[in-house]
């Protein structure tokens, strides 16, 4: 099979990662398609998020190589700021910041990091908070809104630098379940217009309704890799069955 | 893959830049101090000040009015320096032990549920923490100093064993006569039996479940064991008793000098001024400790049935100990800092005595830096031990 | 040099005490008399001709001589006791002895003492980091006699201290105690007693190595003698620079030019009397009989009254 | 087995609690006399309170002297008997060279626009409804100092004023008020510094603030009154006020820092890495973010330094300055006052100067405190 | 109807509650018998909590009389030690010590109140941690522990005193829904047990499986009490039927 370099959005080769003596990544290949959408499991500490960490650097890897259209990640600042510009980030608990206005730190990084005039920030803003469905809250802060809301405006932040990929780091795992839905849609919405996304998620209805593949991770390594109905139905590695066992049973 | 590994500019390399803007740093620094030492000993060469700790062997010629070593006019200018420190660390030890229990009365005052007890700490507190220490110690001073009976008046008594008039205090001063050696052992075979006693009785307590009166065995051996050995060996600790004097030439009135114990009123003003002013804020830490433990828990042991007593000592203190013991440490360092204000009311500290051979010698770098580096290795033993302290109540908590 | 330096800048920086009546006192407007404060007024006359451009800086006992090594001030007029070890140690230059003290004591007169001698078993409050720290020590330890020593930072601790009978004597240079005595309560149940313990020639200072400037203040210095010597005083002093005495013309400027041989004007002499006046009237001013203090010339009084102030000749 | 079936038909009435319960008796048994011990507290304390208070009262107000020319006022006649209290006629005398120190009178205008301008900048700044903040802060540290500077010291037309004429209010306020400022943002660096992972940049702000709290102020101030001049080459010399200045706020700058990091370590770590994953960089990522969340935490801490400081600056008065406190005894070597009274009046003067702005100071920063702690939960 | 003195756990006559002015408790009348199991429910602030605080002392009344196990409540201390003695409780918000280990939690009391050996209060509490089904966990610090097991911990810390009555303030209400069962489950191993108690719970399941009586309370008063299944199928007072159909409702 082969693919033209262009179409790679993000290759990860061989890279491994250690926290101190503990080996958390292991020998990690992984190569993401634009327009993929790849969902993340496994069980708890298996290394998801400091995979998906590594991805913009937030965590360093010690060994192999991570490219991220076409840009290899190295110590060069320059090259990570690329990064970080191109690649956006949703965390489980939001961090948005909270002496700023919703509309406020969805323009902060427009201005600052892409020198926008503030006036087109704000209506980049604008029309990223209405796809997310709260532009009557833009004048608000982050204390004022619920979780989900806040999940979203999280979302909202991250498109506004029009990132190429988005990472998702269990973005509904801190909400109430009523909440849960308003922000799996806001990224079904996302992944219908052909964003490139890596998800850490164990939302199983989610995983089968948008993701081409699903990633098994156990102990820093990638055990079983599949497309959803393959995955789910019939799921080779004994470790992945075990836990599929367990989160569908729950 | 990682067969070459990219090159960057080193400017961009954030581990490059921080070696380089340490580097700097350092350069910076470097020239900094090489640069005032070039200019100081210009100066110093200018001015014709030989730099160097020799001087502190010259005879020092002034009298200091408090020595506890001993120290006359014809010993040297360390020697000074060093009934400074001894001074500086006596104030400090009285001081901050005054504060201590000052300071934890009034806290728990503060949290009494009798209305004027609790009205009263509390303008204790917000009176004295905010107004300037040093305004506190010339008052304590001057006020004191104004109100008492003058060196050749009645002094006045406290029961009968201390007397107090414008030269401080004045008390009976122990003197050690042949065979005392057995009291002093005796008391430190008390202390000794104390503390196997205690394991003994916790060991009981573990084994039985009786209580054993720690409390007050402990007092009775520590008072009693050493009183005991004095009588065995016929009292040979005798009281010297101040003088009192009141006909007879002049200078020889009042309380005669070098007989019996006296504290000059500069420490008295001192030690008083500092302890009322850090127990303010002792008072507001140990406040905030005790109310930092919840509600909940003296509930539960109440509900238990630990009486008051032993749910402060078992359960509040040990949970309040941890909150506390940091700020506290704080105030500790405090009055040790503090204590150099002696040299506004004339208590010979190491502020004051060093200022004198400062300005007898004119050897300013050298005095400061003794200064500096006396205060800062008090700070930094004080906050070693509270540490350690500290370290020890935490441990048992996790 | 210091003498540009201070041309330059427009004035002179001189170091007084806190608070000495007599010598140096701010009053509550701010302004500054006294002895010491007059003879930084002459220096700016002398090189200014003008006796404001002069400005005072308050120094303690312990701060003067790092304040004149540092090049602070220019010049100390403070009430400094020329000493060996401070001329020679320190780095110091004294000018001049602009008043002749002697350390003194003062007791309560409630205590019927008349002699220092009898002060046996005495509590003495002085100034920490003076001389008279150490003559106390020298005095009673030469006469066998015990003491007791309370040291204070400033003078006005050591007279409240005394005041609220911390202890029985007080000692300074007498020309202190005078003063002192004045902010005592009651000024009058106060005595000076007879005894002079020790010399105290007071005079300005300055650092050493600068012979010019040491010039400067040394002359000023003689020039207020030399004045009072001549008869020449502030009132008359403009009908003296027409006076035939050679004495006089050499001094007032009208004759050679010594003046400018120390970097000043010919006339400095005559800018020093016309503004502050010559030694006697800056004496009578600030501490004579009609004054507060009410302290005789004594010493201070000229050489040829019987006194030992003496300058040398300007020729 | 009782029936235990039980329905209440009627809704019994709220009724006002047993008279010894309630009202002045009820909370006197409460919290006075509940108990025999809890009494002899009260009297005990009943008692304090009254020998505490009484003299203080009879001294300031009773047996005061209001008005007065010179010390014979307050001076009792010899063999009277009487008992003067407070001689507030000499604080009223010296009331000016209090607040101005030996500023020229002709001058005093400029400190009094001085004080003025502080008012009106700061109070709106100090109240959380006020709108405007930032361009307040902006004049405030920024455009008031220059002002200030100019007005206090002279030039441009204006007479020059010498440093060494300042005294009183004026010198302890322009103390206080640079120092903090002054020692603001060396304190946020030195914070910065401690938590930088670059170890010698960690290891330089350890050292410097350990050093600065391990020392007390009065060697820090002898330092740069008697020391600063030998590090400095020859004849590069500046203004006692200056350098006390510069030691002040290296000092506080240590305490500062310390503050400041203290509200460092309460920003979560999910801050620092939302504001990495925008791309912001280091220096953009604490000014706009970081900072701004720590800072407004510490205000408290930051009002509690100040308050420390306010305090602190009656200490320069052992190296020589006339603060407040320096002022006001540097006053009593004056003859035409001196009264056996003069001394505690000019004190107890100084103490409630020094008392109403610190307690003022810190109920504000208990308030600040309530207001912040409400406006996290929100 | 005439009961024996000594089948009387607790009696309450005409009790009267104030805090300042406003009047908490109006008139309680009640009467527990030995081994009753009563369940207290109402709505919030009606006084619950309050009423069984004053059962041992937490809180003072101003009026009426309270008798346990013969005991009248006064301000004598030795008599509130004695009914202390006798009462155990157990908070919603556990209220174990921090700075103390789940054992030396147990054994506190038995050592300092009933002055027993240490070893054997260590044996009757390591019985009781068991019987909680958590002796493992006896070296542990309260703050290693989830919600379920500290309230368990709590439950066992009461039995050390060997309590005659056990009184619960919502113990289950601070914990999330799998925790709830395990301490449930607990307190139905009690009540199975004999042993007295009085539970303000809303748990209505616990209610109908062990109660012997309904309490319900409103506004300071004891509004209707009666046999669980009465209660909730036949509920007479209109309050409680409000009150029930919001619960059941929820
Ligand atoms: N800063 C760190 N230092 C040391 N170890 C760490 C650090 N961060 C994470 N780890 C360890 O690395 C392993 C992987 O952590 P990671 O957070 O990637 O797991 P995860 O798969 O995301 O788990 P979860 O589902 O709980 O979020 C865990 O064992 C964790 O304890
Ligand atoms: N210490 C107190 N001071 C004043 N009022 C109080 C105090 N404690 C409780 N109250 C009031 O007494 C009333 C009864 O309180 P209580 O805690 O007994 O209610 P509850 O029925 O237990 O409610 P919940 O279900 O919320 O726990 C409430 O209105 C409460 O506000
Ligand atoms: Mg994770
Ligand atoms: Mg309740």
């Amino acid at each position: 099979m082969h693919i033209s370099d262009t179409d790679v959005a993000i290759e990860i080769t061989k890279m491994n990662k250690w926290y101190g003596d503990f080996h958390v990544l292991k020998d990690i290949d992984l190569r993401v398609m634009r327009g993929e959408r790849i969902v993340i499991c496994g069980p708890s500490g298996s290394g998801k998020s400091t995979m998906i960490r590594c991805i913009n650097r937030l965590e360093e890897h010690q060994k192999g190589s991570i490219v991220v259209d076409g840009i290899e990640l190295t110590n060069d600042l320059k090259k990570i700021d690329e990064i970080r510009r191109e690649v956006g980030m949703v965390f489980q608990h939001f961090n948005l910041f909270p002496h700023l206005t919703i509309l406020e730190n969805c323009t902060l990084a427009p201005i600052w990091v892409r020198k926008m005039p503030k006036k087109e920030a704000e209506e980049i803003a604008m029309h990223y908070l209405s796809r997310v469905k709260i532009p009557e809250q833009a004048h608000k802060y982050p204390g004022q809104l619920s979780g989900g809301q806040q999940q979203r405006v999280a979302i909202a932040r991250s498109l506004c630098m029009n990132p190429r990929i988005m990472l998702f780091d269990e973005p509904t795992s801190a909400l109430d379940p009523e909440m849960i839905k308003e922000v799996l849609d806001v990224m079904v919405g996302l992944a219908e217009e052909g964003m490139t996304m890596l998800c850490v998620t164990h939302e199983m209805g989610f995983a089968r309704q948008v993701a081409n593949r699903v990633i098994f991770m156990d102990r820093g390594q990638i055990v079983e890799q599949n497309e959803p109905e393959e995955f789910f139905n019939n799921p080779k590695h004994e470790r992945t069955q075990l836990f599929l066992s367990q989160i569908l049973h729950h | 893959m990682e067969a070459h590994p990219p090159r960057t500019s080193l400017w961009n390399d954030p581990k490059a830049r921080g070696i380089i803007f340490q580097a700097l740093l350092v350069a910076v620094l470097s020239y900094l101090v090489f640069w005032i030492v070039r200019n100081t000993i210009g100066n110093l060469e200018k001015q014709n000040i030989a730099s160097g700790f020799a001087f502190l062997d010259t005879t020092a010629g002034f009298g200091i009015s408090q020595t506890l070593v001993s120290y006359s006019e014809t010993s040297s200018y360390g020697r000074a320096i060093l009934v400074g420190f001894f001074n500086t660390l006596l104030v400090a030890v009285v001081g901050i032990i005054a504060a201590t229990i000052l300071g934890f009365v009034i806290g728990i005052a503060r949290l009494s549920n009798n209305w004027v007890i609790s009205r009263l700490a509390y303008c204790y507190v917000e009176v004295i923490r905010n107004i300037p220490l040093l305004l506190q110690i010339l008052f304590w001073y001057v006020a004191a100093l104004r109100s008492l009976p003058s060196k050749r008046e009645e002094p006045l008594s406290l029961f009968g064993l201390v007397d107090m008039n414008v030269f401080g205090l004045w008390g009976p001063k122990p003197i050690f006569g042949e065979g005392s050696s057995t009291a002093v052992i005796a008391f430190i075979a008390a202390i000794v039996i104390t503390i196997f006693m205690r394991r003994w009785a916790h060991k009981r307590q573990d084994a039985t479940g009786q209580q054993f009166p720690v409390g007050w065995t402990t007092l009775g051996l520590i008072v009693g064991l050493p009183l005991l050995a004095l009588i065995v060996t016929g009292f040979p600790i005798s009281f010297e008793w101040p003088v009192f004097v009141d006909t007879g030439p002049v200078f020889g009135r009042g309380f005669q000098l070098g007989v019996g114990l006296n504290i000059i009123p500069e420490l008295v003003a001192l030690t008083l001024a500092l302890s009322i002013y850090t127990a303010s804020f002792i008072a507001e830490i140990v406040r905030a400790g005790i109310q930092a433990i919840s509600h909940g828990q003296t509930e539960a042991s109440h509900a238990l049935g630990l009486r008051h007593g032993p749910t402060l000592r078992l359960v509040i203190i040990p949970q309040a100990l941890r909150v506390i013991i940091p700020p506290l440490t704080s105030q500790y360092l405090n009055l040790t800092k503090n204590s150099s204000l002696a040299v506004a009311i004339g208590y010979p500290d190491l502020v004051a005595t060093g200022g004198t051979v400062l300005n007898q010698t004119g050897q300013a770098i050298e005095i400061i830096g003794i200064w500096m580096l006396v205060y800062l290795s008090l700070s930094l033993t004080t906050s070693g031990l509270m540490n350690w302290y500290n370290q020890r109540v935490a441990l048992i908590e996790r | 040099a210091k003498l540009d330096d201070v041309k330059a800048k427009g004035f002179v920086q001189c170091g007084v005490s806190q608070g000495l009546p007599g010598f140096s006192n701010p009053d509550s407007a701010g302004n500054w008399t006294g002895l010491d404060v007059d003879f930084c007024r002459a220096m700016a006359a002398a090189i200014f001709d003008d006796a404001n451009a002069v400005k005072f800086t308050p120094l303690s006992a312990k701060e003067r001589f790092t304040a004149l090594q540092s090049g602070e001030i220019d010049v100390l007029s403070r009430n400094t006791t020329w000493t060996m070890s401070r001329d020679t140690q320190l780095g110091l230059n004294f000018a001049g002895v602009t008043y002749y003290d002697g350390q003194g004591f003062m007791v309560r007169k409630s205590l019927g003492v008349t002699s220092a001698l009898e002060l046996s078993g005495a509590t003495v409050c002085t100034q920490t980091g003076t001389t008279t720290e150490l003559n106390v020590a020298d005095y009673f330890r030469a006469n066998n006699m015990p003491y007791e020593i309370v040291a204070f930072e400033k003078n006005d601790e050591v007279v409240q201290a005394y005041d609220a009978g911390r202890c029985d004597v007080f000692t300074t240079d007498a020309s202190g105690l005078y003063a002192e005595r004045l902010k005592l309560t009651n000024p009058g149940d106060h005595q000076v007693l007879p005894e002079i313990i020790s010399k105290e020639p007071l005079g300005p200072v300055v650092q050493q190595g600068d012979d010019q400037w040491f010039n400067v203040t040394k002359w000023v210095y003689f020039a207020l003698i030399n004045a009072e010597e001549a008869g020449v005083n502030s009132a008359n002093v403009d009908e003296m620079k027409s006076s035939e005495d050679p004495n006089v013309k050499r001094l007032l400027g009208t004759e050679g030019a010594f003046g400018e041989a120390i970097g000043l004007s010919n006339d400095w002499a005559y800018r020093v009397v016309k503004h502050v006046g010559n030694y006697g009237e800056i004496f009578e001013r600030n501490v004579g009989p009609d004054t507060p203090l009410g302290i005789a010339r004594g010493l201070n009084a000229l050489w040829s009254k019987g006194g030992i102030q003496y300058a040398p000749p300007v020729r | 087995m009782t029936d235990l079936s039980y329905v209440r038909a009627d809704e019994s009435p709220n009724l006002p609690p047993p008279v010894n319960t309630t009202g002045v008796i009820g909370w006197m048994r409460a919290n006075l006399f509940s108990s025999i011990g809890n009494t002899i507290l009260t009297l005990i304390g009943v008692f304090l309170a009254y020998s505490i208070f009484e003299p203080l009262i009879e001294f300031s107000l009773i047996n005061a002297v209001w008005e007065g020319e010179n010390r014979q006022a307050c001076v009792a006649p010899p063999d009277s008997g009487l008992h003067v209290g407070a001689c507030w006629a000499y604080v009223k005398a010296y009331l000016p060279q209090f607040i101005y120190g030996r500023y020229p009178i002709d001058e005093r205008w400029r400190v009094d626009i001085v004080y003025g301008l502080f008012a009106l900048l700061l109070i709106p700044m100090a109240i959380p409804g006020v709108p405007f903040k930032r361009t307040n802060a902006l004049l405030l540290l920024i455009a008031y100092p220059i002002v200030a500077y100019f007005l206090l010291t002279g030039g441009f037309g204006l007479q020059i004023v010498e440093t060494n004429l300042w005294g009183g209010l004026l010198v302890t306020l322009v103390i206080a008020v640079t120092g903090i400022t002054a020692s603001l943002p060396l304190g946020i660096l030195l914070a910065l510094g401690r938590r930088s992972n670059l170890p010698i940049i960690k290891l330089v702000s350890v050292i410097f603030i350990e050093f600065w709290r391990g020392v007390p102020l009065i060697t820090v101030l002898f330092m740069s009154s008697v020391m600063l001049p030998l590090f400095l080459p020859e004849g590069v010399n500046f203004d006692k006020l200056l350098r006390v200045l510069i030691g002040v706020t290296l000092f506080s700058a240590a305490y500062m820092a310390e503050v400041v990091r203290g509200g460092l370590q309460a920003i979560p770590k999910g801050q620092y890495e939302g504001a990495q994953a925008l791309g912001l960089r280091y220096w953009q990522m604490m000014g706009l973010i970081i900072l701004p969340q720590a800072l407004k935490l510490v205000i408290p801490g930051i009002v509690n330094t100040f308050i420390g400081l306010f305090k602190d600056t009656t200490l320069v008065l052992i190296v020589g300055m006339f603060d407040l406190l320096g002022q006001i005894q540097s006053s009593f070597t004056d003859p035409t006052w001196s009264s056996p009274t003069q001394a505690h009046t000019g004190y107890l003067f100084a103490a409630m100067v020094f008392w109403s702005f610190c307690f003022g100071m810190s109920r504000y920063s208990l308030f600040m405190e309530k207001k912040l702690h409400t406006g996290h939960k929100r």
